[in-house]
């Protein structure tokens, strides 16, 4: 049984995937896609709720020498699309990186596979292992990615439609969107480190194909960007590999995590070094930023659910082999650093889907700081935030897409005031936004847990990471809040709200998603209980408790479900006896000169009507990424660099 | 980037009188700035066609209630002028001393506004309860508080005797030291004064100049020009230094006025004591025939009366000139690239008045 | 009711609105709030807001370009609230009965409650105007 | 910043400076300018004040005997007082007081006896 | 428990009321004045809740409530001796609500006010979640009910980065930056020009219990016993209110500058003496 669901996991998305490429009808593809979806959260379902863990599985030799082969062509895929751009482009740093990087790494791992290994390919047992941390990782992956897949139906219709584009290039699109589920899978099951090496390189491929997938020039910079620097992590990956075999002579995740010495020291920072590749952190933080030429289901993808998570579930999984070392410390600083700085960076931007970004790599920053704390609770935070973030993000990500979609906007600016034009999306988004910042949702207990972890923290370096936690959370407020700010800005009216047309593909998908924010929010107890607690259980000692469902540690507790009745109060009492009578309505206050009561005008100059403005704070001056970005990304690769000399001294 | 774009005004708590600003600001920069007046025109000019010469005396005091006086001694010493009146010399001094005393009580009032415009509410409070000292020596003197109403065509309505100028002293040595023990100390040392001042709203000599800025807005950028210096009333017996600031910021301005109080005060110090024996007006018979400019310098700076009779008892034409109209496009340059914060800071350092702007 | 009603006249929020006056009587109206009247003594604060007010203080003639400005403001002050003219030539004109941009009292634009005669009023004329609106405000009007 | 100090120190130690109107009146100075009283006696109604007036406050009736005065016009100049051939206005010291009715005094003279 | 949890959300506002009375009180000798009668906030309150009700849009209404409650709740949770971290997260949530009903009106003031509001956020809660750690880092524990000693001696410098926050918290100068409480600056009454009437009450409601529950976290630096704690707390409130007088009030830049430098700055180095010395 469990045999069978790992592998439809794994390789039903890559069979969906190569299915969706081969169809030209779009009924027929959405059909596939729809499937795919139902198949893949109904698997990790029941594989959750069927499986015993932690198991180990092995499939047949065969697939080890599958792996071997498929690695190399990918490479040599990797290779030929260095070479064209070269061949077409003449020199440039996108494809010169790329081909030097795919050529380190297809040289150092073929010296390594074909000189120095004493078998080929490299057999590990048991070659998948899964734990909780995998299944919950499953659990996002199949889900959220299904619901994101699901959207793109609809949403690819539109976008092409919007582009007028001739021939659809929707097979290919999906394709690669479904595949990446797999590959995804894939991560998080592997035990080979081989294995993992070529899941990984696969996500590789899929956000660089889906992220050059309008094939405009941008698109295409941005796609060679994240390929590029997520070689970088590949390398990382090659180094770790050999390292790790030499000085340990077996390639399994579990055996090294769980017998950590300090030779393991080096290999995991390269590991580390890949995660924080994969996830986006400062300095690498501009593939990420590229990404979002791509159209929206890719990007909500890529936050939420695959991806930039595979980087800090790698690191998360890593954790415990680097429990209580110097590289550990680093790790939380350089994650705190992320966090504070992606947050002051968010602040001022002014299209939506770069703020999204932006939180995206502040949030994964916060996740490695976690990592990097390393106590239980803070592995417990890492791991919430794991799971709330995708939802949410996953969420906020399909809004922004459907809001795009009726407005042909993605700058907030244009947001102006939407709740009533489009009151239920705006309100689901809000309620999104929300999710990600207020208690008690899930992300503020975790970022709860987060800094009362971080304040137990017994390094020394615990003041620091501290600073960048605190900072980070208020820019974190600042920059929600104005964003939230924009969208309720509405002018006086009488007319009640009216909704916008439903459209099932659109709204399904982002409204259970935020259905899941909120329940699960409610149910932390009962989410801790059964998926974190056994998670973090694996490796560490579980020091959370959740008596009459409060979230509690040996040094706080977190009421959640008494502030859901507040919120509830605050929200349903008053909408039932607060009433709006239109002749109570009046202008806002303009110093006296509106011109009527629901414009939002003055008048000034000669008597004339001038249209009031209210631009949003940027700070533009002040914390731009102009003046910022270039010393951020300084500072974190001396932090990098630290790490490096630390782990190697 | 995003753009704000909100009037300023009329009704802003900021502005005791309806003005607008038009902003536009990036963040909270200021880019740019269009001012709307004539909220409170009233058409006094053409009303002081409509009147008896001599009833405008009333009206154009009440061009505005600040410097009342100013106006009213503008309006006076123009149709003198045109009807060669001798005025006699204690009218003279007399004069002197309301218009002193008026402009103590503007640049308190405005000092008072400033601080409240910075929210030192304190200051605020400690400004205006000095200010009542000199509103109670108006008051005894001419019998309004504000509104001194004691100039005439010829001279003026009030005296003060012996009796009355020793409780003058009395009470402005109370006034100084009041002013000495809590105002002032705090605004020539002051940090978050100076904050909030020092470097704001600059506005150098040149500008200055090429703008035709008045009264402190021009001192406080370096320019020694005064319209006392030109010796009407008493000054030329009394003796006038005019004070000078070179820094051109709002701070440089505040300290003009602060110590242009000070030296209104030894000024009517002076003109109590300098004051001769003798009538207070002389009758005036006849009706203003030619054309005249008057000119006086208001706390606010040079204030100009142009007056045209006709040989009748109503007036042909008055034009009045006023500080405020001169200063506002030199607010125009000092506005822009500041914070919305320093906008009331900016806006009052020039002590815009309204009322006898717009009329 | 009566603790609504003492409340209401113990606590009268300003709204100082200059419609065209000579400045005399606003700075007799500040002159109020300052140390040696302090109308805050009676719970009186200088709101600068309609939206907090319940006194509308007018001072100046309403004249052409400035009347609109007037009404909205009163529009968007919450009910009870008073209006209490400050000023000669806000009651009637007085000084510019004949300026040709006037067009008269206060009470030509809105509805008046109590009139402060005086050029200028003086600050204890303004208190006494107040504690008259006082009444009307603690009726709820 | 400590510059303020000393001064509220000492505002906040010593008797405020209020001046606790309405319950305790200061009584207005010898020269103030507050409302106008017409004598009936002397006054025989021959209408400079009116015409001197620079806010239009009084009319003068001859025929009918009255002089109407409005206190909410006046602007308390004195100009009328200084102006009137038979000294028959006087300025009082008080203001005239605010009221919910702006209403014009009526000022009836006997019947002549000429 | 039940009695303390009513007792908390009864008393205080009392208590804040009060306080608030006096401020005015102190305020006003301070500049020479008489000032109103010390139970005036109670006065403007009833006569705000009996005003009529004029509205610009909903959302804001609904917010104010939202704002209120979660201050209570937080008011509660300090009374019942909880999180002292999660209370400073719920207190950002209530202001979250405040700023967003200040966001739904189209109105230059308030929006204006929100973004400065938003700003004072950006700079008290970092002090004001290092204080908590500081107290955590002397006492083992983020709970209110394990603090058992006078923290005062080792954390007076995060006392006075409190006392920054204090000021911001209170609205007073020199960092009365989003709503002006004198109301004569630029920004008219910033966040709450738009709120009128019952919802203007409310809000001060919702500040008296926000006034109450800030002081009694400073009162905690100081538990050997609870009257000391209290005095700690009322002697930091005159404090503000001698620093309210005693300044003009200052932009946005300079309270994040200060805030961060010398709020940030205490804090932090006090944690570390903390983590090196002692703890
Ligand atoms: S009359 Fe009016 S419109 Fe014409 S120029 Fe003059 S101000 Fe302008
Ligand atoms: S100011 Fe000019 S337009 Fe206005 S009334 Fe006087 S003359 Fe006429
Ligand atoms: S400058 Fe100002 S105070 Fe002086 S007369 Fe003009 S309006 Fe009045
Ligand atoms: S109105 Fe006066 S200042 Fe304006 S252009 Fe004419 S002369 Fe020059
Ligand atoms: S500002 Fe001068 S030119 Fe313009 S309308 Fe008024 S008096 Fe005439
Ligand atoms: S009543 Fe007199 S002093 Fe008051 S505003 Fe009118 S003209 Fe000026
Ligand atoms: S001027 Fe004198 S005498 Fe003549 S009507 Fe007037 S009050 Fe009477
Ligand atoms: S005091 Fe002046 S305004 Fe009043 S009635 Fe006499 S002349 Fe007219």
């Amino acid at each position: 049984m469990t045999a069978s669901l790992i592998g439809i996991a794994i390789l039903f998305p890559f069979a969906a995937g190569f299915v969706c490429l081969t169809l030209k009808n779009h009924k027929a593809r959405a059909g596939v896609v729809f499937l795919s979806a139902i198949v893949l959260i109904a698997t990790s379902i029941l594989f959750f709720s069927q499986g015993t863990f932690p198991l180990g599985y092995t499939p047949s030799h065969e697939w080890d020498m599958a792996i071997f082969v498929l690695d190399y062509l990918l490479m040599a895929y990797f290779l030929y699309l260095g070479l064209n751009d070269f061949f077409r482009n003449g020199i440039k740093i996108r494809n010169v990186s790329t081909i030097g990087l795919v050529l380190v790494q297809a040289i150092s791992l073929a010296l390594f596979e074909f000189s120095w290994a004493p078998e080929l390919p490299i057999t590990v047992e048991p070659a998948l292992f899964i734990d909780h941390l995998s299944l919950i990782m499953c659990l996002i992956i199949c889900i959220i990615g299904s619901l994101i897949c699901i959207y793109g139906i609809k949403y690819m219709q539109d976008h092409e439609k919007h582009l007028g584009l001739e021939k659809t290039k929707q097979n290919w699109f999906f394709f690669y969107m479904v595949m990446f589920l797999g590959a995804m899978n894939g991560i998080v099951f592997a035990n080979n480190i081989l294995w993992l090496y070529f899941f990984w390189e696969v996500t590789t491929l899929c956000c660089y194909a889906l992220i050059r997938h309008d094939e405009t020039p941008e698109a295409i910079e941005s796609g060679f960007r994240a390929l590029w620097m997520n070689l970088i992590g590949g390398v990382g990956f090659v180094v770790a590999i050999i390292l790790a075999f030499n000085s340990y002579g077996t390639l399994s995740l579990i055996t090294l995590i769980s017998n950590p010495t300090p030779f393991l020291l080096l290999p995991l920072a390269f590991l580390f070094l890949a995660a924080l590749t994969k996830s986006a952190q400062v300095p690498f933080q501009g593939w990420l930023l590229g990404a979002m030429v791509a159209p929206v289901p890719v990007s909500a993808l890529l936050h939420s659910s695959t991806m930039v998570k595979a980087g800090v579930y790698l690191a998360v999984r890593i954790a415990p082999a680097f429990w209580g070392t110097s590289l550990s410390a680093m790790i939380a600083v350089f994650g705190g650093f992320t966090f504070m700085a992606a947050a002051i960076l968010a602040i001022s931007q002014s299209e939506a889907k770069r703020v999204l970004a932006y939180s995206t790599i502040s949030n994964l920053g916060l996740i490695i700081l976690c990592a990097g704390i390393n106590t239980p609770l803070a592995i417990t935070a890492a791991i919430m935030l794991i799971i709330f973030h995708a939802i949410s993000k996953g969420l906020l990500f399909l809004c922004v897409g459907n809001i795009e979609h009726n407005i042909w906007s993605k700058n907030i600016e244009d947001m102006q005031g939407l709740v009533r034009r489009l009151p239920l999306i705006t309100g689901i988004t809000i309620a999104g936004m929300i999710s990600m910042l207020l208690a008690p949702f899930g992300v503020l207990i975790s970022k709860w847990a987060a800094i009362e972890a971080a304040g137990a923290s017994a390094s020394l370096l615990s003041p620091l990471i501290l600073l960048f936690l605190v900072i980070g959370s208020a820019a974190t407020t600042v920059f929600w809040v104005k964003w939230i700010g924009r969208f309720l800005s509405e002018v006086p009216s009488t007319e009640g709200l009216k909704m916008e047309p439903f459209s099932p593909l659109y709204h399904t998908p982002v409204m259970l998603l935020i259905g899941g924010a909120v329940v699960l929010s409610i149910l932390i107890a009962p989410v801790y209980n059964w998926l974190v607690s056994p998670a973090v259980g694996t490796f560490y000692l579980t020091t959370v408790s959740t008596q009459s469902w409060f979230f509690r540690s040996a040094i706080g507790c977190f009421v959640a479900w008494p502030l859901f009745i507040v919120l509830a109060a605050a929200l349903v009492v008053p909408s039932l006896f607060v009433k709006t009578k239109p002749e109570r309505i009046r202008a806002a206050y303009m110093c006296g000169e509106n011109v009527e009561y629901d414009t939002p005008q003055f008048r000034s100059v000669a008597d004339d009507k001038f249209e009031l403005q209210l631009g949003g704070v940027y700070l533009e001056e002040d914390l731009g990424e102009k003046k910022l970005d270039k010393w951020f990304k300084v500072i974190a690769l001396i932090i990098l660099l630290v790490l490096f000399v630390v782990v190697l001294v | 980037m995003a753009r704000t774009v909100i009037p300023f005004g009329p009704q802003h708590p900021v502005f005791p009188e309806p003005i607008q600003l038009k902003l536009e600001c990036e963040d909270e920069r200021i880019v740019g700035v269009v001012p709307v007046i004539g909220y409170i025109s009233r058409g006094i000019e053409k009303a002081a066609e409509l009147n008896p010469f001599r009833n405008n005396i009333f009206l154009c005091e009440r061009v505005c209630g600040i410097c009342s006086f100013m106006h009213a001694l503008c309006y006076c010493q123009g149709i003198e002028d045109m009807m060669k009146v001798e005025v006699p010399s204690r009218a003279r001094f007399l004069r002197v001393f309301w218009a002193e005393l008026s402009r103590m009580h503007s640049h308190l009032l405005w000092l008072g506004l400033l601080a409240d415009s910075f929210g030192f509410e304190s200051l605020f409070m400690q400004v205006w309860r000095a200010r009542e000292i000199i509103l109670d020596i108006s008051e005894m003197t001419s019998g309004h508080r504000i509104i001194q109403s004691t100039n005439v065509i010829g001279g003026v309505r009030r005296d003060i005797d012996e009796e009355m100028a020793q409780k003058v002293e009395e009470m402005l040595a109370q006034f100084k030291e009041l002013a000495d023990r809590s105002i002032l100390p705090t605004i020539l040392n002051d940090p978050t004064i100076k904050e909030r001042t020092v470097g704001k709203g600059i506005l150098t000599k040149e500008q200055a100049e090429l703008l035709a800025a008045v009264g402190p807005t021009l001192r406080g950028s370096g320019v020694a020009s005064d319209m006392r210096m030109t010796e009407y009333a008493a000054y030329k017996e009394i003796g006038f230094e005019p004070i000078v600031e070179t820094a051109g910021d709002s701070y440089a301005r505040t300290l003009v006025r602060v110590k242009e109080i000070y030296q209104s005060l030894d000024i009517i110090l002076k003109a109590l004591s300098m004051m001769p024996e003798g009538d207070i007006a002389v009758r005036v018979t006849g009706r203003p025939e030619g054309e005249v400019v008057s000119r006086v310098e208001q706390p606010r700076g040079e204030l100009i009366y142009y007056v045209k009779g006709n040989g009748t008892a109503n007036l042909e034409r008055l034009k009045i000139g006023t500080p405020t109209f001169a200063n506002i496009p030199s607010l125009l340059v000092m506005l822009p690239g500041c914070e919305l914060a320093d906008v009331p800071v900016i806006t009052l350092s020039i002590d815009p008045c309204i009322a006898c702007c717009e009329r | 009711m009566n603790w609504i009603a003492r409340s209401r006249a113990k606590s009268p929020w300003l709204l100082h609105y200059d419609c065209g006056s000579c400045n005399g009587c606003d700075i007799e109206i500040l002159a109020c709030l300052t140390p040696l009247y302090d109308i805050e003594r009676f719970g009186i604060v200088n709101m600068g807001n309609p939206k907090h007010a319940d006194i509308l203080l007018v001072t100046g003639p309403a004249n052409h370009p400035n009347y609109r400005v007037l009404k909205n403001l009163y529009e968007q002050m919450p009910e009870p609230k008073v209006v209490v003219v400050v000023g000669s030539c806000g009651c009637t004109g007085g000084v510019f009965h004949n300026c040709p941009n006037i067009l008269g009292g206060i009470d030509k634009v809105i509805p008046v409650d109590v009139y402060v005669p005086g050029c200028a009023a003086k600050p204890e004329a303004i208190i006494d105007g107040v504690v008259l609106a006082l009444e009307k405000l603690k009726n709820g009007k | 910043m400590p510059w303020m100090l000393p001064t509220i120190m000492k505002n906040l130690f010593s008797r405020p400076v209020t001046r606790r109107y309405p319950y305790v009146k200061r009584p207005p100075f010898p020269e103030a300018r507050g409302k106008l009283h017409f004598d009936t006696e002397k006054c025989n109604l021959c209408g400079a004040c009116s015409r001197i007036c620079p806010a239009n406050a009084i009319i003068v009736d001859k025929e009918g005997r009255t002089i109407k005065y409005n206190p909410f016009a006046c602007i308390y100049c004195g100009n009328c007082v200084e102006g009137c051939p038979k000294k028959a206005i006087t300025m009082d010291i008080l203001y005239s007081p605010p009221a919910i009715q702006k209403e014009e005094e009526v000022i009836t003279f006997p019947p002549s006896t000429k | 428990m039940a009695i303390i949890f009513i007792a908390a959300i009864v008393v205080t506002p009392f208590i804040g009321g009060l306080l608030r009375g006096i401020d005015r009180k102190l305020t006003a000798h301070m500049q020479g004045r008489i000032g109103p009668p010390i139970q005036q906030p109670f006065y403007d309150i009833i006569k705000l809740f009996s005003k009529s009700q004029i509205i610009t849009t909903r959302s804001p209404l609904l917010l104010v409530y939202g704002y209120l409650l979660f201050i209570v709740a937080a008011v509660v949770l300090f009374a019942l001796k909880q999180d002292l971290l999660m209370l400073i997260l719920v207190l950002g949530v209530a202001d979250v609500l405040l700023v967003m009903g200040s966001f739904s009106t189209r109105s230059p003031y308030s929006q204006i006010g929100s973004n400065r509001e938003l700003l004072q956020m950006f700079s008290y809660e970092p002090i004001l979640i290092l204080a908590s750690i500081a107290i955590y880092m002397e006492t083992g524990s983020f709970l209110i009910s394990r603090i058992q000693q006078p923290l005062l001696p080792t954390l007076w410098p995060v006392y006075l980065a409190l006392l920054i926050a204090l000021i911001i918290l209170m609205r007073k100068s020199p960092f009365d930056i989003s709503a002006s409480e004198h109301a004569h600056q630029e920004i008219v009454r910033g966040i709450f020009t738009e709120y009128s009437g019952l919802y203007l009450g409310l809000i001060e409601l919702a500040h008296w219990y926000e006034l109450v529950l800030v002081l009694a976290v400073i009162s905690l630096l100081w538990t050997a016993g609870v009257w000391p704690g209290i005095l700690l707390a009322l002697f930091s409130w005159f404090i503000v209110l001698i620093i309210d007088n005693i300044n003009a009030r200052l932009t946005w830049s300079w309270m994040i500058r200060t805030s961060w430098v010398a709020g940030i700055g205490l804090s932090i180095l006090n944690i570390i003496g903390l983590r090196l010395f002692g703890g």
